[in-house]
């Protein structure tokens, strides 16, 4: 094991307490494992609530900040938050105008927001929930609400943060952030697995030299295994599974985002990048953003993701908006 | 079914999950991440901790047990098997004659499984070994038979659904992809009911 | 080799492809491996050229955007761009104000940014050189401007880009950026080698279980190696060394980063930290700003690197003014 | 010393650079990041790129390969080899008798590489061996040696400083914390040269 760790028991606590220590003036912890902006709950603004297991940073606590989400529920390494984290957050967030649940679709996740949504319509809490579903490989297109959701949910912070943060009401924000998920497709690789600090072993096995196709975040099975490949043959059998369900082709507008899982560095990422930006001009989609580097990973999983979002004028404006985080913030 | 003898059985149970937990994460591996063992390792722990602080009153302890689990094993086997404790603990408030109880708090279980997990039988999830149980300790009531063996008759069941559930294809979710990597293979949230009622059956026949 | 490549070769020119595509509106190239922001040059702005080996991503190029440097040359992986590109980018950003090279202590870096000093002076522009010598542990204090640069010099950049920007002089942005500097110390932890492209052989063993405390980023050897230790036994070694030079003590301020160098996840560097806050603070040391993720990376290495520097209200002033780079804004 | 000649020792050079790539590699890791024989690898390509074009003129062939170098391998020895040659091609542009010709060259080449990389004599670098060359050239031009025995010299004396430089503990930069890592072991930049000035004597002498 390769780790820079105390005792694995306490993993996600002292992280917790160093990203504490770290961001004193934008983050606050008002209840054991739940962290939320400084400034929260703001009056009148919709909160937007998310959370995961850890062991994906910047995902999720990564995106609570300015234009983005305003409380997150920290979960033991790649396990769900309990409801009562979920809750507590959303006490701290709520100004009155309602509360998104905004997370990935995983069955742990699910159960525990909405149990969460529950006790929190009870105490007279406005409760909306948007799942991401944006990863192809991990059910077919006639099954989409089943699949789970990955790094392309960078991307729904940004327009839900936005809708937020300029006033828009819960239903509003709602409908945009579902309309921008539903034009949401990604799609990944893995190089090797990782190793949980409390399991000291790894994952699962992937020899050196072969890669898997549409593997899972948690290290789940993919679409294929096989010999690794080129960046450029890659990109094509991405973006070629990405584009099948968006029904997305010449003169549509797309943002992409290409992301690492992990141990895999930013210049390979661009690497990528320039086929993926290659295989869509092709198709005579126009790619109008594009952001590449770390958005979710894997603890020090190898291997890269692709997300494609369908854009319109609102989508893009709201992408366009300003937002900041202490933990994406380099500067 | 008096107290003393529930803290036995639960706790005979958690050790045999505590035991299993290599085999459950094996198995969870073939279509999922394989974790299930590591969240069952915890929930054994949360069960014996909670039993070891001695609540009074059969609901009291299994409501005890369900709120630990959420808050302490929040995964989604973790929420589910709390869910089942919950459950089971507003349905044996009432008290009752051991076998219909046993067989009212399965029910109850399988109903709070089926809406926080939105699983339907035959989807290759621990509702399809709750269904199997519940079904039994049915059958058992109608028969009149003694709690014990109808908690042994439930462990057979649930083995049994665990082993028909490695002939079941995967239909939906990632696993659809490739159903050849779980086919062949049992649930593992089967598996696992089967064996903690297995311990907890051997457990109270004595 | 588990890399997200096509042809080796072609690793260097495919990345700066991908990196111009992904990013047409913020960053263009006037010449082969040269990189510049888009709106370069800025009439009356002293520029700041940058650069040094490829894999280290997002430095040096991540560095180029608005409040930060104008301009990169690119090298190859690991070595030194050539004098013509530092030139050629020179040329690119020089608005009349002057030029400032800003960049790391390599001695293939020091002697092509020298020759191409040479040449832009004889061209009629003016040339200062700034070059980051943070790490501790290639050279001991006495022979302090032989160390090497490794990741302080991002804060470097934050300084001299935000002097720049706010209208300064050449020479007054070399007098605050040497004084940052000065006040600057920098030591890394390795925990595992990385693969070299080209090579496709590890750069150097390093048993799984291992570290090296002191290493280089390109794998040169450090201070001493041995079992892997706790996250707070690390930091508690490597603030010692950085403090022990930088003079300082109660009631001193301080900036800190931390660093991953490239495999090691965010979730890790946090719970060092934790335990670096800890030990300046208990040294009576106040931390006032902090940074924690990939700022300079030795490809897929394990492993982080802590930085220290001394503040003043100005170089404080500059640190907090606004930059954005569009390698770094993950929003 | 005419221009096909100097082809013909030049290429003998390269091809013997080639060779050396990855005991260089080893050497530089020593106390280095291992990656001289990488450098040195693609120096030795340039060299035969510029050598295979056929540029008139030895100071212009010399230049030529400087500037290859320079823009081509641009490190640390690629950058200082570059000045070497560049040095060379300015310091021979005048002539004159090929033995004191090849002295001023190495001269020129020395105080190139020293002005660059402001490295001294002690420094355990590349200018321990370039110094040991210059002077043993020098005193072969005092002796009135032809050409061929001059550099079969100037490569002995490469070799036995390099051999040298294993004894020389490294004083400065991040070598000097572990300087047992180092010692023992001669410096890469002198190994390298060495070598190819023992191919380009071997090459001469015939
Ligand atoms: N929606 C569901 N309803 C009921 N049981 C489920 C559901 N989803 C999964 N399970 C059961 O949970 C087991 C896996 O649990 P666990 O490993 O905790 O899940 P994960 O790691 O995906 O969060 C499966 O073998 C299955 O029996
Ligand atoms: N300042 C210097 N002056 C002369 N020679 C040097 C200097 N620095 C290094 N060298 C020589 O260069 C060799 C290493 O070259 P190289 O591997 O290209 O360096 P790096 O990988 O550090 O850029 C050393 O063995 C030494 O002989
Ligand atoms: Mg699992
Ligand atoms: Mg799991
Ligand atoms: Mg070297
Ligand atoms: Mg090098």
């Amino acid at each position: 094991m390769r780790k820079i760790i105390n005792q694995p028991k306490a993993f996600v606590d002292e992280m917790l307490e160093g990203v504490l220590l770290a961001h004193p003036g934008s983050l606050r912890s008002p209840a054991r494992r739940v962290v939320v902006r400084a400034d929260a709950p703001r009056h009148g603004k919709v909160g937007i609530v998310t959370g995961g297991g850890s062991g994906h940073l910047p995902l999720f606590m990564g995106y609570v900040g300015t234009g983005l989400a305003d409380g997150v529920a920290v979960g033991d390494v790649f396990a769900s938050p309990s409801a009562d984290q979920v809750l507590e957050a959303s006490r701290a967030v709520d100004g009155g105008a309602g509360v998104v649940y905004l997370y990935g679709n995983y069955s742990g996740d699910v159960m525990n927001f909405d149990l969460a949504a529950e006790l929190a319509i009870a105490e007279g809490m406005q409760v909306a929930t948007v799942v991401g579903t944006d990863d192809v490989a991990s059910a077919p297109e006639a099954q989409a609400e089943r699949r789970r959701g990955v790094a392309g949910i960078a991307m729904l912070y940004k327009v839900a943060g936005a809708g937020a943060e300029e006033g828009r009401s819960l239903a509003e924000v709602v409908t945009v952030t579902e309309r921008a998920s539903s034009g949401l497709r990604s799609m990944g690789v893995a190089l090797s697995p990782c190793t949980l600090p409390a399991a000291g072993e790894p994952t699962f096995s992937l020899p050196d030299g072969q890669m898997e196709i549409g593997m899972g975040i948690h290290g789940e099975p993919g679409v294929s295994r096989g010999p690794l490949r080129p960046a450029a043959a890659i990109a094509v059998e991405l973006v070629d599974h990405i584009v099948d369900g968006l029904s997305c082709g010449r003169g549509d507008d797309v943002a992409v985002l290409v992301n690492g899982l992990g141990a895999t560095p930013v210049e390979e990422l661009y690497v990528l990048y320039r086929s993926v930006h290659g295989a869509l001009v092709s198709r005579g989609i126009d790619v109008r953003r594009a952001w590449v580097g770390e958005f979710a990973t894997s603890l020090e999983m190898a291997g890269a993701s692709v997300s494609v979002m369908r854009l319109d004028d609102e989508i893009l404006g709201l992408l366009d908006a300003p937002a900041r985080s202490p933990l994406l913030a380099r500067w | 079914m008096n107290e003393a003898l529930l803290v036995d059985v639960l706790g005979a149970a958690a050790s045999a999950l505590e035991d299993a937990a290599p085999e459950l994460n094996r198995l969870d591996g073939f279509a999922g991440d394989g974790d299930l063992g590591v969240t069952m390792t915890e929930v054994a722990r949360i069960v014996k901790e909670v039993l070891a602080t001695g609540v009074a009153g059969v609901p009291e302890l299994l409501g005890a047990i369900g709120t630990g689990i959420a808050r302490g094993a929040p995964s989604t086997s973790g929420t589910l098997v709390a869910t089942a404790f919950l459950r089971a603990s507003q349905a044996c408030g009432e008290g009752g004659e051991p076998t219909a109880l046993l067989a009212r708090c399965f029910e109850a279980a399988l109903e709070g499984v089926r809406a926080r997990g939105k699983a339907e039988p035959g989807d290759r999830t621990l509702v399809d070994g709750l269904a199997s149980v519940s079904t039994s300790l049915e059958a058992s009531t109608a028969d009149g038979l003694e709690w014990r063996e109808a908690l042994a008759k439930a462990a057979e069941a649930a083995r049994s659904t665990a082993q028909a559930t490695a002939a079941m294809e995967p239909k939906k979710g990632r696993a659809s992809w490739v159903p050849q990597r779980a086919l062949g293979h049992p649930d593992a949230g089967c598996s696992m009911l089967a064996i903690v009622l297995s311990a907890a059956a051997a457990r109270a026949a004595g």
